[in-house]
C-alpha cells in the first residue's frame, strides 16, 4: 500500500510543524493552512505550500470546515492530518473528509463519537469488564435522583455535567446535605457553560494519579500499546508536565493497564492512534476515566521512551499500511519529561501575547524541544498559548530531572512572559522530585511555595 | 538645553527602537546614536518551497496600482475561480465591461458549492488578476475595479 | 520645540514603519533614526547568574561621565588590582593625586607577576573605580583622570 | 572524591556552550572567558560568571595562557576544560594549569607531548605491535636517504612534513624520477610553512577510509573504547561529515580497532578522553595513524549511539573519579551522522562571517544541534567558520540519512552563507548513500556534482 503524496495538516503551532517533520521523512509533501494573521507562522514557511483559509477567527479559519476541505481539493492533498484541538475530535469533519473522497488520518468518525459521549464510553467498558469509578449510569435527572444514587456509590461523590470538561460545573459533595445544596448550583453552571444542565455523579477519589495509555490500531485490527505516560500535574485539569513511565508502576499494574487500554480499543473497534485515561488510586487501583481520540501534546514523551515515531505510524495507518513493529519489540528505555512551556504570567497563569524579541531553545544529548517558536515571531491573542514543549530524556528519572533544570535554566524566551519559572519551581520542589505527588499537587502551589 | 533637558531626552529614549537622535537648537547640536544588535523578523519565504508563486504574484500586483484609485475584489473563501457559470456560457465580465454594485463577476467553487462573488462598487474592470479554472485562497485579490462616482 | 514636544514626535513615530524623521523650524533642527522590524538583541544577562556585578558596574560608570572629557585608564590584563606596590607600602595615588603621563597608577597582579599600570596622561585622578583587591578583567576601567593640558 | 565547584572554560563557540551544559547537569558552576569582540556570545550568557580576558587576537586572549589561569585564579576556577582547537594540544598550558593548582581536565602534559610528535607515536606502536603504515623510521635527511627509504617502502609513496598537518608539503610520488623532483620543493614548502624542513615517507595508499576509536581512561590505569567513527569524507584534511559506527565494519575488524585503540592508550599511559586515528584499507587493513589528545568536534557522534556524555566523563575523570561505567556495558544503539555546518561559501568554502538575521534550528525526536548561534548573532572573522553542528540519530543509516535530509531542509540560517547546501548534495549523492565512497570523495566534487 503506498502512502499519500502530499499531505494537508489542518493546525498551526508546533503540532503542524512536528507533522511536517514526519512528512518529509517519509518524503510526502506537505500543505499548511493559516489564517491571515498566521501569515509569519513557522508552519507556513516549512510547508511545500500554503493556503490561507480565512481571518483570524477560529470559526473562519481552522475550524472552517468547508474552506479546509476546499484547500485540500485545490492542492490535490490526498490526506488530512487534524493534529489536536481544532477539528480533531469533530466527527463531523472526519465525515466531511471521507465524503470528500479526502483520508482523516484519525481514528473514525464512530469512535470520535463514542469517544465524545462519556457515558456511552463508560459504559461500553463496564460491560467489557473494565473497572470504571462507581457512579450514576447516566444521568441524575432530579435531585431525588442524585440523592439516590450518591447513597449508593457512599460519600464523597463529585457531580459532573454530562457535556463538560475542564472543570466547569464540579462539585465535589460529602453529605446528603451538601449535595442537596450544590445539585441545583451545579446544573445551573452546567447549563450556562455548555448550554446543558445534565450532572452525572462520581465516587470522589482524593487522591489519585492520571495514567494515561498509548495505543495505535491499524485496519486490521492489530492493536499494540507503547505503555503509560504520568499526567497528573494538572492546573485546573490542564496538563502541564507529562512523563513516562509513571514511576510508582509495578509490573503488575503496568500490565494490567496495558491489557486494559487494549480490550478498550479492541471494544471500540479503534482505528490509528489513541489514548486511553486511567485513574491510579493511592491503593493502585485503576479505573478507566476517558478516550481521547487524536494525537495527544505530550505524544513525544512517548516517543523518547520507545523511539518510536507515533505520528509516522498515524500516517502509515490511514494509508492502510500495519503497524511497522509487534507489541513485543517495544523497548522501553530511561524516562522522559515533557514541559509545556506557555505565553502566559508564571504567577496567575493570563496570557502574555506580544513578540518574541529573542528565543534560543536549549540543546545537546537527549533535549528536544518541539516549537513554532524563533525570535521575531509574534505570539497571537487569537490562539492557543502553549509555544514549546520541552522534552528530556534521561537513562533514569533523576537524570531527567537534572537535565530538565538545565534546559530550562538555559532557554531563552524575551519579549513575553512564559510558564518557565513556573517549571523552574515544580521541578525543584521536594515533592517533585520524590514522585511524591497527586493530581491536586498545584492546587495552592504558587501561594505555597513563594 | 542643560544637562536635565538631555537626561530628558535620554529618558524618552529608553524604551524606543529609535538608533539615531539629533537635535539643533540654539547653536547647540545634539546627536545621539546606539547601536543595538538587531534581528529583522521579516521572514523571507525559503528557496526550496515557495507557496504557490503565481498566486503570491497576483496577491501583490494590485498593492503597485493602489495608488490609482482601483477597488480590489478579493475572494472571501477558498476554492476555484470560474469566470462563468458553466463551461459553455458566457463570461460573466471582461476586461473593461462596467458593472453595478452587487453584480456577479464570478463563481468561486469550494465543496461543490458555487458561490457567486458581487462587485463592492459600480464601476469598470480593469483587470482579471486569476485565470478560469485556477484555485484560490482566501484574500487573494480576483478583480480591479475602477469605482465610477 | 520643547521636550513634550519630542515626546509626541517619538510617541507618533512608535507603531509605525519610520526608519528616518527629520524637522527643521525656527532653527530647530531634529532628527531621528531607527532600523526597520527589528528586535532588540541587547540580551540581559539571566537572572540566576549575575556575572560579576559589581565589575560591570564599574565599567558602566565612566561612559556617563565622557562628556567631561575624563580620560579612562583600563586594566590591559586579567588580573588582581593592587594600589600600592606592598601591603606595608603607601598607595601610589590617590583621588584628587597629580600625576604625569607614565606615573604608576597601580599594580594588576596576573599568575604572580606584578604588572605596573602607569597613566596616559598628565592629569588629576578623578576617580578610582576599583578597590584594593578587587579582580579586574580585561579593559575594565580602573580611573577617571582629568587631563592637565 | 568530589567534583569541582567552579570550571573555567578556556573557549569559545558551540564546544564552550556544550560544555557549559555538562557542568550544570553535574551542578558545577562555570567561567566563560571571551575577547572583547566576543561579548554578545552565548557562552558568555549562559556561564555563571564571564571575564575579558583581552582583545580579539588569539594571541592576546584565547591563546593567552597568562591572562586565562590568571581568570581562573580570580574566580576560584579549581579546573580549566580547554575545549578542542586553542590549547587543548598545548603540553605548556597543562604545565601551567598544574603548575598554578589547577586542574587541566585532558590528557597530561606528557600524553599530549606524545600525541604532537607525529614519528614518536608511531614509533611506539610499532613497537607495542599496532600496525602502522610502512614508511621511513624518522625523518628522511637528503635526498638520497629518501630514495633508499622510498624503494624498500615500494612506490607509490607520500612525503610528508615531520611538522606539518592539513595537507601542506605533502606529495604522492609514483617513482624515483618523481621523487627526486618532488624532494626539494615539498621540503621547501615544509620550511615555509611550519619553519621546519623535516620530511618523512609513508607508503601510499590510494582507497582508505579514516576510522578512529573513542577512549575514556582514569587514573587507575583502567581504559574503555566506545566504538568507532567514519570521518572520511573530509576536504583538504579538514572533517564535515562524520558518522558511526563505520559501515563496512565486521565484527572482526570493530573488535580489533577496539583492541589495537585500547593497547594504544595503554602504551601512552593515557588519561582523560582521546582518539586514536587509523587508516582502514579497501581490503579491511588496519594502521595506526595518529592520537588526537583532546575532545573531538565530532564526540557528539559517539554519545548519540552509546548515551554516554563523553564531556561529563572528562570532569569526572579529572576530578579523580573513575570511569561510570563498565566495557561490558558500552551498548551501541542505531547509527549516527553529524554535518559541520560553517559559515562558508558552500561552492568554494570562503568564509562568510557576517550578522545571522535569521537562525531557526531544526528539531525533533532524534536530532541534535550543538550550536552557540541565535537570530541577530554576528559571526566574527577572527575566529572559526563552525556555526553549529547538526547530529541526527535514526535506527539505522537510512533512516539517519532520512532524518539529516530532513533537519538540513528545515534549517533556516539567513544573512550569512553555510555549507548547507554543500551538506545537501553530499547526502543525496548515490556514493554517500551507498556508503561506496573514501577519503577522496570530495575531491572533485563541487564541479563533479553541479
Amino acid at each position: 500500500m503506498r502512502l499519500f503524496k502530499r499531505i494537508l495538516i489542518a493546525n498551526r503551532g508546533e503540532i503542524a510543524v512536528r507533522i511536517i517533520r514526519a512528512c518529509h521523512e517519509l518524503g510526502i509533501e506537505t500543505v499548511a493552512v493559516y489564517s491571515d494573521v498566521d501569515r509569519d507562522s513557522l508552519h507556513v514557511r516549512l510547508a511545500d505550500e500554503a493556503i490561507c483559509i480565512g481571518p483570524a477567527e477560529l470559526s473562519q479559519s481552522y475550524l472552517n470546515i468547508p474552506a479546509i476541505i476546499s484547500a485540500a481539493e485545490i492542492t490535490d492533498s490526498e490526506a488530512i492530518h487534524p493534529g489536536y484541538g481544532f477539528l480533531a475530535e469533530d466527527a463531523h469533519f472526519a465525515e466531511a473528509c471521507i465524503a470528500s473522497k479526502i483520508t482523516f488520518i484519525g481514528p473514525t468518525p464512530e469512535n470520535i463519537r463514542t469517544g465524545g459521549d462519556k457515558a456511552k464510553a463508560r459504559h461500553i467498558m463496564k460491560k467489557k469488564g473494565i473497572p470504571v469509578v462507581p457512579g450514576s449510569d447516566g444521568p441524575v435527572e432530579t435531585e431525588e435522583e442524585a440523592l439516590r444514587a450518591a447513597k449508593k456509590i457512599g460519600y464523597p461523590v463529585i457531580l459532573k455535567a454530562s457535556a463538560g470538561g475542564g472543570g466547569k460545573g464540579m462539585r465535589i459533595v460529602n453529605n446528603e446535605d451538601e449535595l442537596a445544596q450544590q445539585y441545583h448550583t451545579a446544573q445551573q453552571e452546567a447549563l450556562s457553560a455548555f448550554g446543558n444542565a445534565e450532572l452525572y455523579i462520581e465516587k470522589y477519589l482524593p487522591e489519585i494519579r492520571h495514567v494515561e495509555v498509548q495505543i495505535i490500531a491499524d485496519d486490521s485490527g492489530r492493536i499494540v500499546h507503547l505503555g503509560e505516560r504520568d499526567c497528573s500535574i494538572q492546573r485546573r485539569h490542564q496538563k502541564l508536565i507529562e512523563e513516562a513511565p509513571f514511576i510508582f508502576s509495578t509490573s503488575r499494574l503496568r500490565k494490567r493497564l496495558g491489557e486494559y487500554a487494549i480490550k478498550a480499543a479492541s471494544a471500540l473497534k479503534y482505528r490509528n492512534a489513541g489514548t486511553i485515561e486511567f485513574i491510579v488510586d493511592k491503593d493502585k487501583n485503576i479505573y478507566f476515566m476517558e478516550v481521547n481520540t487524536r494525537i495527544q501534546v505530550e505524544h513525544p514523551v512517548t516517543e523518547m521512551i520507545t523511539g518510536i515515531d507515533i505520528i509516522k505510524e498515524q500516517i502509515r495507518i490511514a494509508a492502510g499500511q500495519p503497524i511497522s513493529f509487534k507489541q513485543k519489540e517495544v523497548r522501553f528505555t530511561g524516562h522522559c519529561i515533557e514541559c509545556r512551556i506557555n505565553a502566559e504570567d508564571p504567577e496567575r497563569f493570563i496570557p502574555s501575547p506580544g513578540r518574541i524579541t529573542m528565543f534560543i531553545p536549549p540543546g545537546g544529548q537527549g533535549v528536544r524541544v518541539d516549537t513554532a517558536a524563533y525570535s521575531g515571531w509574534n505570539v497571537l491573542p487569537y490562539y492557543d498559548s502553549l509555544i514549546a514543549k520541552l522534552v528530556v530524556h534521561g537513562g533514569d528519572r533523576e537524570e531527567a530531572i537534572v537535565k530538565m533544570r538545565r534546559a530550562l535554566r538555559e532557554f531563552i524566551i524575551e519579549g513575553i512572559k512564559t510558564t518557565i519559572p513556573f517549571h523552574q519551581k515544580v521541578i525543584n520542589h521536594p515533592d517533585f522530585i520524590s514522585g511524591n505527588f497527586n493530581t491536586h499537587f498545584l492546587d495552592n502551589f504558587n501561594e505555597a511555595s513563594v | 538645553m542643560d544637562l536635565d533637558e538631555i537626561r530628558h531626552i535620554l529618558e524618552l529614549l529608553k524604551d524606543t527602537d529609535i538608533t539615531e537622535f539629533q537635535i539643533e537648537r540654539e547653536g547647540i547640536k545634539l546627536k545621539i546614536k546606539r547601536e543595538k544588535f538587531f534581528a529583522p523578523l521579516e521572514v523571507s519565504r525559503p528557496a526550496q518551497a515557495p507557496p504557490a508563486p503565481d498566486r503570491r504574484e497576483a496577491e501583490e500586483r494590485p498593492q503597485e496600482e493602489e495608488e490609482t484609485n482601483l477597488v480590489t475584489i478579493t475572494s472571501p473563501i477558498v476554492g476555484v475561480f470560474y469566470r462563468s457559470p458553466s463551461p459553455d456560457a458566457p463570461h460573466f465580465v471582461e476586461e473593461g465591461s462596467t458593472v453595478k454594485k452587487g453584480q456577479v463577476l464570478c463563481i468561486v467553487e469550494a465543496m461543490k458549492l458555487m458561490n457567486e462573488i458581487e462587485s463592492d462598487v459600480d464601476g469598470i474592470v480593469r483587470k482579471i488578476l486569476v485565470e478560469n479554472g485556477q484555485p484560490v485562497e482566501y484574500g487573494e485579490p480576483l478583480f480591479l475595479i475602477e469605482p465610477i462616482s
